[in-house]
């Protein structure tokens, strides 16, 4: 357990993840889940385990985002649509 | 139950669940430790086997089963996705408006575009020697498509892509894997079992035996699965609108 | 631990870290472009990293990364288009620079690798990564301007 | 500091569970079920490292040239992320079934089951 | 023949792979006859393992058959319990599927398939779990079925309840799921192994159980609990099971919560029985201690519910509570008699959500009050009800008062009188219903003292394409059946003799003590049937003796549908495990 390596890059994943939580809105919540994704890439690399950290790359940089915000966008759609369809 | 009395049970159980794990991990063996038992076996059985990255025999051949079964999770969970979005009968689909994408942006789309798909393609060909597989670059190929939408227009995304034979091509992957593992118990060896093909040259794109199959078979229903399940999402986001008045 | 990993650590510890606490706090404009840098700086660490544990194979992580980084970050552009044209991020600085250490780190790995087919696939994540990040925060600053539609 | 991996794990898990039970917006709490989940990622992969040693992968590298890292965990780790995601998209399809029938995502305001 | 024991997983999912892919083009019927015929298929290959399983089969997946007792592969166990959970489903999920049969309201558009795929894949799901012998290969199977359970409890998209519950249902789940990775986790760090035979022996070589044994055993039965439904696990599962389509219901109830509770003596069995293990005596605790609670919060909650299908999930909590006692019990006795009481079970509870689907599709309402007297004309639905809430309730010979005699005897005492009492309290309750709504006795519920707190049943869609005019012939045939096969479990010669051998064999092995009929097991059934018939009748003619008293209002209160307080439950679930574990490991 001497490599700073590995230790920078379990105190980055245990910020991020408590950040993720931390932040409530969740569109602010996928932009640190997209860096915690990333940050988990980082450790699973220094880890030697490239090939988690590749599809953690490829799952966790684009592909979670977006389906976090097509939902976030579905759902503020329909909201707006409610507020403007009701008679004021 | 009010917020404050819940905050409390989570405080408790989470200390009390914390007490109990970080005293388990006191007792862990020293991260970094040598011992590795089953980690040694499947290295000795991979090079045995004359599969380069040892992952990859691990997911494709001494435990193809687990991989049998994550492929399954994916392709239900696909299917659930796709029957929980559908259209119900108070929903229309409008058609979207097309969208004013700046021109440096939308050349790096269709530039990156084609690039994306083939380093898709090339983590999937090259997943038996060296990082990465069909789970890594399906995943790749299918989000590389998507530039479409997020660099030039969803209509031109639904140009290039057929929903309908990405689910046929999403199911017929899946199939592929278990004709393969099939293949394993008419031969009269065992389900999964990886004797029936030469394997081949260490660290060359046929070497494994029938892991670059499998492997193949995975990149395919992965990245079928993938579209399939962002075109689902699209579709809600993009085009169902409920009607008026419901 | 050699000199590669240690400014890969380096890296991440002030790059990505200072990209946590960007994306952690203040408005929206800022913790996009927080993101967008993180993949910036993250990609060149993964290069160090490769080159200090003597495994080139691992470049494939930093090629991937610097093709999906800016797609990620063009999501957000793309689905967060209308609150961002109300308050359009502006940070050429912080860009540039990390475009500039993402070449710096490339340059200097090609030298000490030399010419090969290892070399060409530095460039390529280099030239992908650098580009990618450069448009993808052009694409935040007003790359969709019809901003609240489909 | 050799069960430090380890911890990180526990605080990750734990976190997000916290995050779930008190989220106020279900997308969000679908957010912290992957938070959870990436505990178990780190706990699996400090499970099987190696000191000093390098991912078993020989495109590059001579088979017995240096030690190499525990190959099954990072096999279990890679079908824990595609669990992951799956399940993430199959929630948030019906977080996005619940905004259109129950026209709010606030767990507190969703009343048809209780009793 | 061992060879062809991955195939109880592979069949389904071939049937339900290419169901999709011709999904386009399939007529309805063709899709729903192949997903009936695989279905039945997978069961006939089940049952034909089952008839060769003795002694038990062990096979490894490709071929790793181990070398020098070690092997880098995944073991199948095929043994009487997995195999016959396996048949089990797989016959459930055949009168699911013929249940359904014409059943819903449009399938989605150009996705004829879709609900015949799903449900195979969840047969293959239940299938590999219940011969898995590989901890981790537990594991995926247990997500595979998590995950196709979530698609099908909210198949009704329209239905808000139906959405809600199906998200309750996935996230306390995953959670759990979760946790039981971690477990797995720390258990490979401590011995390096996978198969759970192998972990076992790997920890009675490490010595005594510690802290990282106790936790890996609160966290991974953490995940198999809140799979059973286990107080304070619960919470989840009359959310879940109330707004699931009526065919999914029959799958939940019958046999997936079952499969938990066969996960826990599993993980028992191989894994933690060893000295190294967690010591009988915690385990024990644990188990007797949250299945009291189960089975007695459950036959509560059960009684005051007004919503049928919610009823009838409650009941199925009160039951996985006796199964739990059962198993804690750590007798080859009790466990004779809980394969038994379990396989009676999914008959009955099958047959009587069949009846009320049959309800809701004809009236539109699964509500007690609301259905008064409403169902007189269905007179072959009235007779099939009441036979399932007597056999419910352990009316001899069926199977599940046969199960429940053997296992009274086994558990002694006044355990006894738990059982009696739970399947007295649950059978009432369906009688009480039965009373009400196919015979109208008693007078007509009133509408205005109902606790505003609670879910009523009306104002569900039913479930077919129009209201049913005439109930269609399959919608009956399958209750019939079910129940024949409960009774079965109860008068066929020998069965019951076979099943305690069966058992026997997996588990510790010693001498078989065949399970039969005796005299004092005969009468408790009939005790708590006539109870049963007592409790409803009191209830039907004098409603304001049996109202709702004060103190059940908290435990309502309790079920409040909301994720956060369903997620606190389990982690403070987790820690009642560990500290009703905890004397033995600190004694160690």
């Amino acid at each position: 357990m001497d490599d700073p390596a590995v230790v920078v890059a379990l105190l980055l994943v245990a910020a991020a993840a408590t950040t993720a939580v931390a932040v409530r809105d969740p569109v602010r919540q996928a932009l640190v889940l997209a860096v915690l994704g990333l940050a988990l890439a980082v450790l699973f690399t220094v880890l030697q385990a490239p090939d988690v950290a590749l599809s953690q790359l490829a799952v966790g940089s684009a592909l979670t985002p977006l389906l976090l915000l097509l939902s976030v966008r579905k759902v503020r759609r329909r909201q707006k649509q409610e507020t403007k369809g009701e008679p004021e | 139950m009010n917020r404050r009395v819940r905050l409390l049970m989570v405080l408790a159980g989470g200390a009390g669940l914390a007490a109990l794990l970080v005293a388990a991990c006191l007792d862990m063996p020293g991260f970094g430790g040598d011992r590795h038992p089953y980690g040694d076996r499947a290295v000795h059985e991979s090079l045995a086997r004359r599969t380069a990255n040892t992952i990859a025999s691990v997911n494709f051949d001494q435990r193809a089963f687990d991989t049998l079964g994550e492929m399954t999770i994916l392709f239900g969970a696909v299917l659930g996705t796709v029957v929980l979005l559908r259209q119900t009968r108070d929903e229309r689909r409008a058609a979207p408006r097309p969208e004013d994408v700046a021109p440096p942006v939308r050349r790096y789309a269709l530039a990156v575009l084609p690039v994306a798909v083939l380093t898709g393609l090339y983590v999937i060909a090259h997943g038996q020697l060296s990082p990465g597989g069909g789970f890594q670059g399906g995943v790749v190929a299918a989000t590389a498509l998507h530039l479409l939408y997020l660099g030039a227009d969803y209509r031109a995304l639904e140009r290039i892509r057929p929903v309908g034979l990405y689910e046929v091509g999403d199911a017929l992957a899946a199939s592929a894997y278990l004709v393969l593992g099939l293949a394993g118990v008419l031969a009269g060896t065992a389900f999964l079992a990886n004797t029936l093909l030469p394997y081949g040259t260490f660290n060359t794109l046929t070497s494994g035996g029938t892991v670059p199959l499998l492997n193949a078979a995975i990149g395919m229903e992965v990245a079928c699965a993938v579209v399939v399940l962002l075109a689902r999402f699209l579709d809600q986001a993009v085009e169902i609108e409920e009607e008026s008045g419901t | 631990m050699n000199g590669w990993t240690t400014a890969a650590t380096l890296t991440f510890a002030g790059g990505v870290g200072a990209t946590v606490w960007g994306v952690a706090t203040g408005p929206l404009r800022r913790r996009v472009v927080a993101q967008n840098l993180s993949s910036a700086l993250a990609c060149p660490g993964l290069l160090l990293l490769a080159q200090g544990y003597g495994r080139p194979a691992y470049v494939d992580l930093a090629l991937v990364l610097a093709l999906l980084g800016p797609v990620g970050t063009l999501v957000f552009a793309r689905l967060l288009a209308e609150e961002l044209a109300a308050d359009p991020p502006a940070s050429p600085w912080a860009t540039w620079c990390a475009a500039g250490f993402a070449a710096v780190v490339v340059l200097v790995l090609c030298a000490a690798t030399g010419p090969g087919r290892a070399m060409v696939k530095l460039l390529v994540t280099g030239a992908l990564l650098t580009g990618g990040n450069l448009v993808a925060s052009r694409a935040l600053a007003g790359g969709f301007p019809g901003g609240r539609r489909g | 500091m050799s069960v430090l991996p380890y911890l990180v794990a526990v605080w990750i898990f734990l976190v997000g569970a916290h995050g779930l039970a008190t989220s106020r917006n279900l997308i969000h709490a679908v957010g912290c079920l992957a938070v959870c989940q990436s505990g178990t990622y780190v706990l699996l992969l400090a499970v099987g490292y190696r000191e000093g040693a390098t991912a078993p992968v020989y495109a590059d590298l001579e088979p017995g040239s240096r030690p190499v890292v525990d190959p099954v965990v990072q096999a279990l780790a890679l079908t824990d992320v595609v669990v992951g995601a799956t399940v993430t998209a199959l929630l948030l399809a019906l977080v996005m079934q619940i905004a259109k029938r129950h026209g709010t995502v606030d767990p507190d305001e969703l009343s048809e089951l209780r009793g | 023949m061992k060879h062809l024991l991955p195939l109880v997983v592979a069949v389904p999912l071939l049937g339900a792979a290419l169901l999709v892919a011709g999904g386009r083009r399939l007529p309805r019927v063709v899709a729903e006859t192949v997903g009936c015929a695989v279905a039945a298929g997978t069961a006939a290959l089940a049952l034909l393992l089952l008839a060769n399983s003795s002694p038990p089969m062990v096979e490894w997946v490709g071929g790793w058959t181990p070398e020098n007792g070690r092997s880098v592969g995944i073991v199948l166990v095929g043994d009487g319990p997995g195999l016959g959970l396996a048949a089990l489903a797989s016959l459930l999920t055949v009168a699911a599927l013929a249940y359904s049969w014409h059943y819903f309201d449009e399938p989605p558009r150009r996705h004829t398939g879709s609900f015949p795929a799903l449900v195979l894949l969840f047969q293959a799901g239940m299938c590999g779990f219940a011969v898995a012998g590989d901890l981790f290969n537990a594991f995926v199977f247990f997500e595979l079925m998590s995950v196709v359970a979530y698609a099908l409890t909210g198949h009704r998209v329209e239905e808000a309840k139906a959405v809600q519950g199906a998200l309750t249902f996935g996230v306390v789940t995953s959670l759990g799921a979760y946790a039981m990775l971690m477990g797995i986790a720390l258990l490979y760090a401590r011995t390096g192994e996978l198969a759970m035979a192998h972990i076992g022996r790997g920890l009675d070589r490490h010595g005594g159980p510690d802290a990282l044994v106790l936790a890996a055993f609160v966290l991974v039965l953490t995940g198999l609990l809140v799979k059973a439904a286990a107080v304070p696990f619960h919470f989840w599962l009359p959310d879940a099971h109330a707004v699931a389509p009526t065919p999914v219901c029959m799958l939940l109830s019958g046999v997936m919560v079952e499969l938990g509770a066969y996960g826990v003596w599993r993980v028992h069995d191989s894994v933690f029985s060893g000295p190294g293990g967690v010591p009988e005596a915690d385990l024990e605790r644990v188990l007797v201690v949250l299945g009291s609670l189960t089975a007695v919060i459950g036959a509560v909650m059960c009684w005051y519910q007004r919503h049928v299908k919610r009823l009838l999930a409650y009941s199925t909590v009160a039951h996985t509570g006796l199964f739990l006692v059962g198993i804690g019990i750590l007798t080859p006795q009790a466990d004779d008699g809980i394969a038994l009481y379990v396989l009676g079970h999914a008959g009955v509870k099958a047959a009587l959500f069949a009846c009320t689907g049959i309800l809701l599709d004809r009236y539109g309402t699964v509500d007690e009050h609301a259905l008064y007297g409403r169902a007189r004309e269905l007179r072959g639905v009235a007779v099939l009800f009441l036979v399932g809430a007597l056999a419910l309730g352990g009316l001899p010979p069926f199977g599940t008062a046969l199960g429940k005699a053997v296992t009274e005897e086994a558990v002694g005492g006044p355990l006894t009188v738990l059982y009696v009492a739970v399947s007295a309290i649950t059978a009432g309750a369906v009688l009480r219903v039965a009373a009400r709504v196919f015979l109208g006795l008693g007078p007509q519920p009133g509408e205005t003292p109902s606790p505003a707190y609670e879910t009523t049943g009306a104002g569900e869609e039913p479930e077919t394409r129009h209201r049913l005019g005439r109930v269609p012939g399959t919608m009956t045939a399958v209750p019939a059946l079910l129940l024949a096969g409960a009774l079965a479990v109860g008068v066929t010669p020998g069965f019951a003799a076979g099943v305690s051998r069966a058992v026997n064999e997996a588990g510790s092995g010693g001498a078989v003590t065949p399970a039969h009929w005796t005299p004092p097991g005969v009468l408790l059934g009939l005790v708590s049937t006539a109870l049963a018939a007592g409790l409803a009748t009191l209830a039907v003619t004098r409603p304001a003796l049996l109202a709702e008293p004060g103190w059940a209002a908290p435990l309502r209160r309790l079920q409040s549908g909301h994720i956060g307080d369903y997620v606190a439950w389990t982690l403070l679930g987790t820690v009642l495990l560990g500290v009703l574990a905890l004397p033995g490991v600190l004694g160690a």
